[in-house]
């Protein structure tokens, strides 16, 4: 035994010790994506423990839906993940009507697809962004927030808000697009579509940023399951799950006829769909590359998923219908549904008494477990990884605070 | 004659007097070297902190930095009397560097020490007390 | 200018020489504190034009020209603060140590032939020593700060300054070795000519070492992607964390100061110095006896020549700033170790080599004599024949002052014998 | 302002040693502005309590005396003295401020008899000194522009092993005296071994008797461990590139 | 390159593998694999090399020196003549190419009775010591003999050493030797020792080969002693059974009886000749000379190599005679050597180092005597048994004890008449005793040993009468089958666990191949074949044997007991032979404990069987066109041993009959027909006995008790041997040691107490006195270090104090004392 740790490669030993230091990165810290706190043990630079300390951003956000209607939740859900709060307003809206088992109209059904992939995009890009941020590049920031402010006008156009949208709602969606607006949106996905590139250019493969996030927060796909990640963190680790293929069929129904292959590595390659930069050699598997990688392939997914219903949507017909009343009554009973939001998969659960408020409503969130895993990835690494491994993660303190 | 030596007279004690008018010579830096010498040795001699007797043995040799860059300075020599020429600054270029070489070991020294006691106090370092 | 004012002005010796050093210093002072107000202004505008937005432009009429005037003002009347359990000594200390370390290293550089604050014999050395203590300040600055991210910050930059002062003299070497001697003015004078003769072309090792020389130099002077010590992803702001107002803004104009201090030495080693890449003087036919006015023209033409230069350096730096993420510090780490000291080393080895090979040098064709060049050593204040002309036919010049007005001893001249040096120029 | 005093001071060192006697001797000045700042920043190095400080005190010190090196005519040893001897000093503020960060290590504190003890001492060392230094001729009138500027080149040359510095007058002949080349290269091996030896010093090795929950630990499967996987700041900056 | 440098190149080569084993195993023996497992591969690895390149430098020899058919013409053997001068063998190639153009011209040109010169090279590596006349040297002697005794040595031992890493497998791990008792009543436990016995295998192969390329009897003799001691070595490897350790002594001393006869040899020779090399060697000192060997200083080529007493014996014989000549012709020191010279011949004729000879060739042949396990000093061979069964082969088969026979062959040439007849009486009285002995032993690997000592006495007898070729025929043959025996017999106590065959019976259906290797081993040794027609090895060497005997008991009618004892041997041998075989393998089971165990051998014992069978099948044989070991030992045979030799001298007039002769019809029918008829005999009595039960052997031991007994209790030799030698000394030791323990010791004793008085007197002096005085210099050394120790306080900053005051009061003092100088 003695023999086996003494040749363990993974375990060093330096003459010169220093004593270990308690940092606090956060509350309010540059790189913690909002109010996360996390409490460093560092010896040097070497951290050799983190712990993450939450509830900064905590507004009783379920509690609150104890005592509102189903529908008026929805402005809720979009404080939760504030970068995508279309995918949030689906996910609740989804999950009361698989406990009315309404069924929202085909037209309906194409449009919040349409919506969902548009508000992945938006959030990949701030989550893309914020990571160069957090490596210490400022431009690649601006110009993701440059596209994503092109996406946030068209969301703007359609519902009229640039942030907390409360655009899908329980029973569909609260209004129909306005005209010309698939125009614009096929306009901005045309020329979104070579700004990818230069993505690609500036971060992923340029070499600084390779060496900063290659074999970085490596998570073995044990682990990642083990802690329950979801999304591209669980994908990045090589994980082929996916809500929208994998889900529940009220879920799964809605993307019915789509085609898309889940952004994940299998049999050592990811999805040669489109043309992507190769895949570095310092990479392995389950790194703060892959991570961000997986998103870069979801935001061209998306785009294909757009398009894809851009034309089911024009070739429907039919009427949107209309979201469902405000003080509806949900059936007695409860119902958990979880989608696949671009953090990764958000749960909501409620239970009904019959009236139109819930008795119960609990979210599961997908950054919460995520971000659980920090410091399993942050042990022994230096400090500079530690923004690196949680912007890897691209966690979103409203969602986890809520 | 200028302002601010105008008032002083010239024939007082030179080490006074010539302060500001008279050109400075070897004795004025030895002045120093020696000051700077004796505060070395008091640092060595008062400072627990092992970094403090670094510091005190720097500046010991600093201060013999300082005569032998006198003694071989060509604007500091006398008339007509020899000075060390280039050879004092090339030793003080060796004292300069052998004294790096010195804090390098002497920091190696200073942190196993740290590491085996958990202290820079030398006088706990007394461990081959008689 | 002293002797102006002595002879002319009819003012006591001291004073006149205290006035004279004061201009000098007054004019580099302002050379940085004005340098970093444009710069600070330059990148802000060059970070928004490579960020696809405008950057300022309002204050001032337009193009916001004087936003970082106003900056400076609001900074100055910021509150001054100071943490807690701070060393209040050294807290305060520490940005003027920092500022004055990058602001005495302007003394040994030459803005042109004669435009220099103070002619070393050992200039190069100089500049690199006296800029490696604005480490010190920032050290000093993280330590008193007594915030755990400001220390983090300050050991990450003194790690890095002196480590990447290995490369960055092997660097400086080179120019050094190739022109005989280390007073920057030398330097500079010896790749006088065409472009051909910088040192930049001199030979391959020297181009190749001259880009090792600008990653060492933006690494030392903690430029993206070296700015470890504030990366302020990871640190805050790491060692100006708890700084505010004028303290602050110190390190902002050390940090400008510097940039451009290594881009000017960058010129000055490697890219000619004041010396364009067309000898336009002396195809107009101006020369050293052309007559002091058209000298004192082509001399600030030659100073506007290395401005330019050490701005585009700047802007360099500013350009990779703007691009490029930050390494992580055992990264910054491994290619000062790993990569520049080795290659510098070769590369230095190979220059020699080259010299050895080719003494008259290969570009620049037709050349002086070997035997010349090899000795070298015997030109120059201290030689064997010291005083007889270290460049060319002219006088060893001791320059006195940032004006330009050398002070030639003559072999004849002796304690009495003041009346005899001659006002140059 | 200090800025401005060094500002001033260092160009006028140069330029004021060429000068000829005359009223208000600048190298005079500046002598006594850098021996002053030298021996109060000596002194006060003695005085401080703080190892940081002593540090801080000991760099302008050593700054000092390196402006009365230039002002003696050794530039080369004084930009010496600035790069090598003053770098040497910053590492050790480095490693003084990373092992004695801690509140328990700032200040140790000798006692008032130690301290009275070593004042005499001191003195009395001072005394010898400075009775010595007297007897070197006092205030000898110098023959400063007598000499020839001075150049790095005599010095490089004579580590090379060449003398090439004129003799002073009545000195035997430039054949005869000797040149440096042989404590060069020892000194530069002996760098060599400094330099191998720091680089031992803060290399990476196994760690030897392992902690029972480490053991633990290692079998999850965690990369490196908490205390005893430490590096510190120090050697992971000066070792470079675990990675 | 040569012939002559090819061989020693490869046969050198053979030689120094085993040592590069040896060394290789002592060195890293344990840790070559888990318990020194791969130590048998490195010494395998070794004697395989060596086979190797001994069976190289056979082929190279086959091609320079085909083997023909001998002659058997009245004129003497014709075998090719090729001087053998490895000094210039390009003249000799000449000499040998004109002798083979000429035959005719050979007779003339090498004397009369056309006495053949063999084949042979000899040279030197190393000179050891270079000193006078002596010159010791590593050096090689090769000929036709040399070259196949090495093929054999080699090629056996490759055998063995596979057999042995199976046989030796227990010791792989750590073993408990239920043979050992210990004092507390259990059993040794002890770590194995693999890789020690393939080191002493190695070191034992290498002496052997040393022996066998010795080119002088200095070297022969070290490798002899090495010899020894590597069967001490082995014989003793389970030293902890004192059986075993006995028998290793035993083995040990009794062979250093005979090497001091050796010695005596040994210095006969060298006295008087000043050579211990077998061929012509470079004289000492001189520059081209050859000074002459052993041999050609016996048997001179001018005298057609017919032996005579050599010019140094004879003068050193007749020291006095020398001394007289000298003497008289002092002043002219030529004249005198001129008339030592020419009265030399007279001398000769007078008899003068016919006894120096005698007993140079009589100690040489102690030396064999013990080697070879002959009577009177056999007794140690049956003891060796103790050692593993692969050192029993090694030892018995085809080395140790062959070293013997070996080297009577080989200094062949210098053996008188008379030495031959003692050869001869001594191998018949051997080879009686051992086969009686070997009639009533019950232990399977005594029978075998009895059985090797008989044939050894086989063979000396076979050198004795004359018959060089037939003797050493039987030698290689021999090796072959008793080999295979051991081996066989060390199969089969492999599977019972037992060596008494009475235990045994019925093994031959479980143990099929083992049984059969046997049967042929035990036909091979008793001489099998149909007569004139073709047989297994040992046919054609006993009839050899027996043919020879017959023709020399013909030739000294008075000797024909030695005929007598031959043709009793091959009786014997037959019955005790098959005795075992059917005991062993035949029957119903005995013991059905053991029977039921018993299993085949691993296959790495098996596959030197059968190997070591087929070659005791066909070694004898003689191919078509004459290639055969007889035809090939005949191209060794020394110069001059092809004629016949008489002679008159101790034991009257003896006759040496040329061996060809025994080829002769009359004897040679004869002798074919004694032996086929007496070893059926001995067969048929076997089976009579021991097979179909018809005769019971127990009754014949009653019958016979006091010859059984006598038999049984091996002739009471070391009964003998106790009373006669071990008894006297121990005697003489009491004597010696009471003389020690009551004289000696008294006085010593009593000089020892008047001694201690005066040195306590002394001590008192000494504790008082002296040390008072040094104690007292210590304690007020202590105090003051103890005093002083106080400023030792390991405080740094007390120290600075302590220079800077030390300084300054230098300063003071010296500016002081001093001022003047200091001021100037």
């Amino acid at each position: 035994m003695a023999q086996l740790i003494d040749d363990d490669p993974r375990i060093i030993e330096f003459d010169v010790r220093t004593d270990e230091m308690l940092v606090n990165m956060g509350p309010q810290h540059p790189s913690t994506h909002g109010v996360l706190r996390l409490v460093l043990r560092t010896d040097g630079e070497i951290v050799s423990e983190v712990e993450p300390h939450i509830g900064y951003l905590h507004r009783c956000a379920e509690k609150i839906g104890e005592n509102l209607t189903a529908r008026q939740w929805i402005p809720y859900t979009d404080r939760m993940d504030y970068l995508a709060a279309m995918n949030m307003n689906l996910g609740w809206s989804l999950a009361v009507e698989k406990l009315m088992q309404y069924q929202v109209s085909e037209r309906a059904r194409h449009l919040r697809v349409l919506i969902a992939e548009m508000g992945r995009i938006a959030s990949h890009l701030v989550g893309m962004g914020a990571y160069g941020l957090d490596l210490g590049t400022f431009s690649p920031f601006l110009y993701a927030f440059r596209e994503r402010e092109k996406i946030l006008d068209l969301f703007e156009e359609a519902c009229g808000a640039r942030l907390t949208y409360s655009y899908i709602t329980v029973g569909g969606l609260t209004a129909d697009l306005p005209p010309g607006w698939l125009r614009k949106c096929e306009d901005f996905l045309d020329q979104f579509e070579p700004i990818i590139k230069e993505y690609h250019a500036l971060l992923t493969t340029n070499a600084i940023f390779v060496k900063r996030t290659a074999n970085i927060g490596v998570m073995s796909p044990e682990l990642a399951i083990e802690y329950g990640c979801s999304g591209p963190v669980l994908r990045g680790s090589g994980v082929d799950q996916d809500m929208r293929r994998d889900g529940e069929s009220i879920y799964t129904a809605m993307y019915d006829g789509y085609a898309f292959e889940v952004a994940v590595m299998k049999n050592g390659h990811y999805p040669r769909d489109h043309q992507y930069p190769p895949v570095p050699a310092d990479a392995v598997i389950g790194d703060c590359w892959h991570r961000f990688f997986v998103r870069m392939l979801e935001v061209v997914q998306s785009m294909d998923l757009v398009r894809q219903s851009i034309d089911r949507y024009s070739a429907c017909k039919g009427p949107l219908g209309e979201p469902v009343k405000l003080t509806e009554k949900i059936p007695a009973g409860d119902a958990y549904l979880e989608t696949e939001c671009p953090k990764g998969q958000m749960g909501f659960y409620l239970v009904s008494d019959g009236s139109a408020i819930p008795w119960r409503v609990r979210a599961r969130s997908s950054s919460f477990s995520n971000l659980a895993v920090t410091h399993e990835l942050c042990r022994g690494c230096l400090i500079a990884d530690v923004p690196a491994i949680v912007g890897s993660l691209d966690i979103v303190m409203g969602e986890i605070d809520r | 004659m200028n302002l601010l030596t105008a008032g002083l007279p010239s024939t007082a004690i030179p080490l006074f007097a010539g302060l500001l008018d008279a050109p400075v010579g070897v004795a004025h830096y030895l002045v120093v070297g020696a000051i700077l010498f004796t505060s070395g040795v008091v640092c060595m001699a008062l400072k627990r902190n092992a970094l403090g007797v670094l510091m005190g043995i720097e500046l010991v040799l600093n201060g013999a930095n300082v005569n032998f860059v006198a003694f071989s300075s060509p604007y500091l020599r006398g008339e007509g009397s020899a000075s060390l020429g280039l050879d004092g600054q090339l030793i003080a270029l060796f004292v300069i560097l052998l004294a790096a070489a010195e804090a390098a070991v002497a920091l190696a020294i200073t942190l196993n020490f740290y590491n085996n006691h958990a202290t820079v106090d030398i006088d706990q370092a007394d461990d081959l007390k008689g | 200018m002293a002797d102006f004012l002595i002879n002319t002005v009819g003012l006591p010796e001291w004073l006149a020489w205290t006035i004279t050093a004061l201009v000098a210093a007054a004019l580099i002072l302002n050379v940085i504190a004005g340098g970093a107000l444009v710069f600070i202004w330059a990148e802000r505008k060059i970070a928004a034009r490579i960020q696809d937005r405008l950057g300022p432009t309002r204050t001032g009429g337009r193009f916001g020209w004087l936003q970082s005037l106003a900056d400076g003002i609001k900074l100055l009347a910021k509150e001054d603060l100071m943490p807690e359990g701070a060393d209040g000594m050294l807290f305060r200390l520490a940005p003027y140590i920092s500022f004055c370390a990058s602001f005495c290293a302007f003394i040994a550089l030459p803005f042109a032939f004669d435009f220099v604050g103070q002619r070393l014999n050992v200039g190069v050395f100089f500049v690199v020593a006296v800029l490696g203590l604005e480490v010190f300040g920032v050290i000093l600055a993280g330590y008193a700060s007594a915030s755990k991210w400001s220390l983090f910050g300050s050991m990450r930059e003194a790690a890095q300054v002196v480590s990447y002062e290995v490369p960055l003299g092997m660097c400086v070497v080179v120019p050094v070795m190739l022109a005989g001697s280390m007073d920057l003015v030398t330097i500079a004078e010896k790749q006088s000519g065409w472009l051909s003769s910088w040192y930049l072309f001199h030979d391959p090792f020297t181009f190749v070492i001259f880009w090792v020389y600008v990653t060492c130099a933006v690494a030392s002077v903690n430029r993206a992607p070296f700015d470890l010590a504030e990366a302020e992803s990871e640190l805050v702001a790491g060692f100006h964390t708890e700084y505010s107002g004028l303290r602050w803004s110190f390190f902002f104009m050390a940090e400008y100061g510097s940039m451009f201090l290594v881009s000017a030495l960058a010129a000055v080693l490697f890219l000619g110095g004041w010396n364009g890449p067309i000898p336009v003087a002396t195809l107009l036919g101006l020369s050293e006896g052309t007559g002091d006015t058209a000298n004192y023209f082509v001399r600030l033409i030659g100073c506007g020549n290395l401005l330019l230069k050490a701005t585009l350096g700047v802007l360099l730096m500013m350009w990779v700033r703007w691009t490029l993420p930050r390494l992580r510090i055992d990264q910054v780490m491994t290619t000062c170790l790993k990569y520049c000291t080795p290659i510098a080393a070769a590369m230095f080895a190979g220059a020699m080599l080259w010299q050895l090979a080719f003494p008259g040098g290969v570009v620049r064709g037709i050349s002086r004599p070997a035997g010349e060049i090899r000795e070298g050593w015997l030109e120059g204040p201290g030689g064997l024949s010291a005083g007889r002309g270290a460049v060319g036919a002219k006088p060893t010049a001791i320059p006195s002052a940032a004006t330009g007005t050398p002070v030639v001893p003559t072999l004849e001249s002796s304690i009495e014998s003041r009346d005899v040096v001659k006002v140059g120029s | 302002m200090i800025t401005s005093l060094l500002a001033s001071a260092v160009p006028m060192s140069g330029l004021l040693a060429a000068l000829p006697v005359a009223a208000v001797n600048w190298h005079s000045v500046l002598f006594l502005l850098f021996a002053a700042v030298a021996c109060a920043c000596a002194v006060a190095v003695v005085l401080a309590d703080n190892v940081v400080r002593m540090a801080f005190y000991l760099v302008l010190s050593l700054a000092a005396t390196a402006g009365l090196f230039f002002l003696a005519g050794a530039e080369f040893v004084g930009a010496m003295q600035l790069m090598i001897y003053v770098g040497g000093t910053l590492v050790l503020l480095v490693f003084g401020v990373m092992l004695t960060a801690q509140a328990p290590f700032v200040a140790i504190k000798t006692s008032t008899g130690d301290r009275v003890l070593a004042g005499m001492v001191g003195a009395a060392l001072l005394a010898v000194l400075l009775q010595a230094a007297f007897r070197v001729e006092p205030w000898r009138r110098p023959a400063m522009a007598a000499v020839a500027a001075p150049a790095a080149t005599p010095i490089g040359m004579a580590l090379l092993g060449v003398r090439v510095d004129e003799p002073v007058a009545g000195a035997p002949p430039a054949a005869v005296r000797s040149g440096y080349l042989l404590p060069f290269e020892i000194v530069s091996v002996h760098l060599l071994v400094v330099l191998v030896g720091a680089a031992y010093l803060a290399r990476a090795k196994r760690r030897r008797t392992p902690r029972a929950i480490d053991v633990a630990a290692s079998s999850v499967g965690p990369v490196v461990t908490a205390r005893e996987a430490a590096r510190s700041s120090a050697s992971a900056l000066a070792s470079g590139g675990q990675r | 390159m040569d012939l002559a440098s090819q061989l020693p190149m490869l046969l050198g080569l053979a030689w120094l593998a085993p040592l590069v084993s040896f060394v290789a195993i002592l060195f890293f023996g344990p840790r070559m694999g888990h318990h020194g497992k791969n130590a048998a591969w490195v010494a395998t690895a070794a004697i395989v090399t060596s086979l190797g390149l001994s069976l190289a430098a056979f082929g190279i020899w086959l091609t320079a020196h085909p083997v023909t058919a001998v002659s058997h013409d009245s004129h003497g053997a014709a075998v090719d003549g090729h001087a053998a001068d490895s000094h210039d063998a390009n003249e000799h190639e000449s000499h040998g190419n004109e002798a083979n153009a000429d035959h005719g011209d050979h007779a003339d040109h090498s004397g009369q009775h056309a006495a053949v010169v063999p084949a042979a090279y000899s040279g030197d590596w190393y000179t050891l010591y270079q000193g006078g006349s002596l010159r010791l040297s590593i050096g090689w002697y090769i000929d036709a003999l040399t070259v196949m005794m090495f093929v054999v040595v080699t090629f056996i031992a490759t055998c063995i050493h596979v057999y042995a890493s199976g046989y030796m497998h227990d010791e792989l791990h750590d073993v408990t030797d239920h043979e050992v008792h210990l004092s507390d009543g259990g059993h040794l436990h002890r770590p194995g020792r693999f890789p020690r016995f393939f080191q002493a295998l190695s070191l034992f192969c290498f002496s052997m080969l040393g022996i066998l390329i010795a080119g002088n009897l200095a070297m022969v003799f070290i490798f002899w002693e090495l010899v020894g001691i590597c069967s001490w070595f082995l014989i003793g490897f389970y030293f902890e059974r004192k059986s075993a350790s006995t028998a290793a002594n035993k083995a040990f001393i009794v062979n250093r009886v005979g090497d001091f006869g050796m010695l005596i040899g040994l210095m006969a020779l060298w006295g008087a000749l000043g050579t211990l090399h077998f061929a012509d060697s470079p004289a000492a000192g001189a520059g081209g000379q050859t000074a002459p060997g052993l041999f050609s200083l016996v048997r001179p080529a001018e005298s057609g190599h017919a032996l005579q007493v050599p010019d140094g014996m004879v003068k050193f014989a007749n020291a006095s005679g020398v001394s007289q000549i000298a003497l008289d012709n002092a002043s002219r020191p030529g004249d005198g050597a001129n008339e030592i010279a020419s009265r030399i011949r007279d001398w000769r004729s007078e008899g003068y180092g016919r006894w120096l000879l005698f007993i140079a060739g009589v100690g040489i042949f102690c030396g064999c005597v013990g080697k070879s396990a002959q009577f009177p000093l056999f007794v140690w061979l049956p003891d060796a048994m103790e050692g593993p069964t692969p050192v029993s082969a090694l030892v018995h088969s085809a080395t140790m004890v062959a070293a013997g026979v070996y080297l009577v062959g080989r200094f062949y040439p210098v053996l008188t008449p008379d030495v031959l007849l003692v050869i001869a009486v001594i191998g018949g009285i051997t080879l009686f005793i051992a086969a009686t002995i070997a009639l009533v032993a019950n232990d399977i690997k005594r029978v075998l040993a009895y059985s090797t000592v008989s044939q050894l006495g086989y063979m000396m007898l076979a050198l004795g009468v004359g018959g060089w070729s037939a003797g050493l025929f039987h030698l290689v043959t021999h090796a072959f089958f008793k080999s295979l025996l051991f081996l066989c017999s060390g199969s089969v106590i492999h599977a019972c666990h037992t060596n008494d065959m009475r235990k045994m019976g019925g093994l031959a259906r479980v143990m099929p191949w083992t049984a059969g290797t046997m049967l042929v081993g035990c036909l091979a040794i008793i001489g099998a074949g149909i007569p004139f027609v073709i047989g297994l090895s040992g046919y054609y060497s006993k009839d050899a044997i027996l043919a020879q005997a017959l023709s020399y008991s013909q030739a000294n009618p008075s000797w024909s007991i030695l005929f007598y004892a031959v043709a009793g041997g091959a009786f014997l041998t037959a019955f005790y032979m098959f005795r075992l075989w059917f005991m062993t393998f035949a029957g119903a089971p005995r013991d059905h404990h053991i029977a039921d165990h018993a299993h085949e051998s691993p296959n790495v014992m098996v596959v030197p069987l059968v190997a070591l069978s087929v070659l005791a099948i066909v070694a004898g044989w003689t191919l078509p066109g004459g290639f055969g070991l007889a035809n090939l030992l005949e191209q060794a045979r020394p110069a001059g041993t092809a004629a016949t030799m008489s002679d008159s001298f101790l034991f009257g007039n003896l006759t040496v009959p040329a061996e060809h002769l025994s080829h002769e019809g009359a004897i040679h029918v004869t002798a074919t027909l004694t032996a086929f008829t007496t070893a059926a005999a001995g067969v048929l009595l076997a089976a009579m006995m021991y097979l179909w039960r018809i005769i019971s052997p127990e009754m014949v031991a009653s019958v016979f008790r006091p010859i059984y007994s006598f038999l049984a209790n091996r002739w009471y030799f070391d009964e003998l041997y106790n009373a006669i030698f071990v008894r006297p000394v121990f005697a003489v030791a009491s004597l010696a040691s009471g003389t020690d323990r009551g004289v000696i010791d008294r006085l010593i004793d009593g000089i020892a107490w008047s001694a201690r008085q005066l040195a306590g007197f002394d001590a008192w002096i000494d504790r008082n006195l002296v040390d008072g005085l040094v104690n007292a210099t210590a304690t007020a050394t202590w105090n003051a270090g103890l005093e002083l120790k106080k400023l030792q306080t390991g405080r740094l900053r007390q120290y600075v104090m302590f220079i800077v005051i030390g300084t300054v009061a230098l300063f003071v003092l010296a500016s002081m004392l001093f001022r003047a100088a200091l001021a100037g």
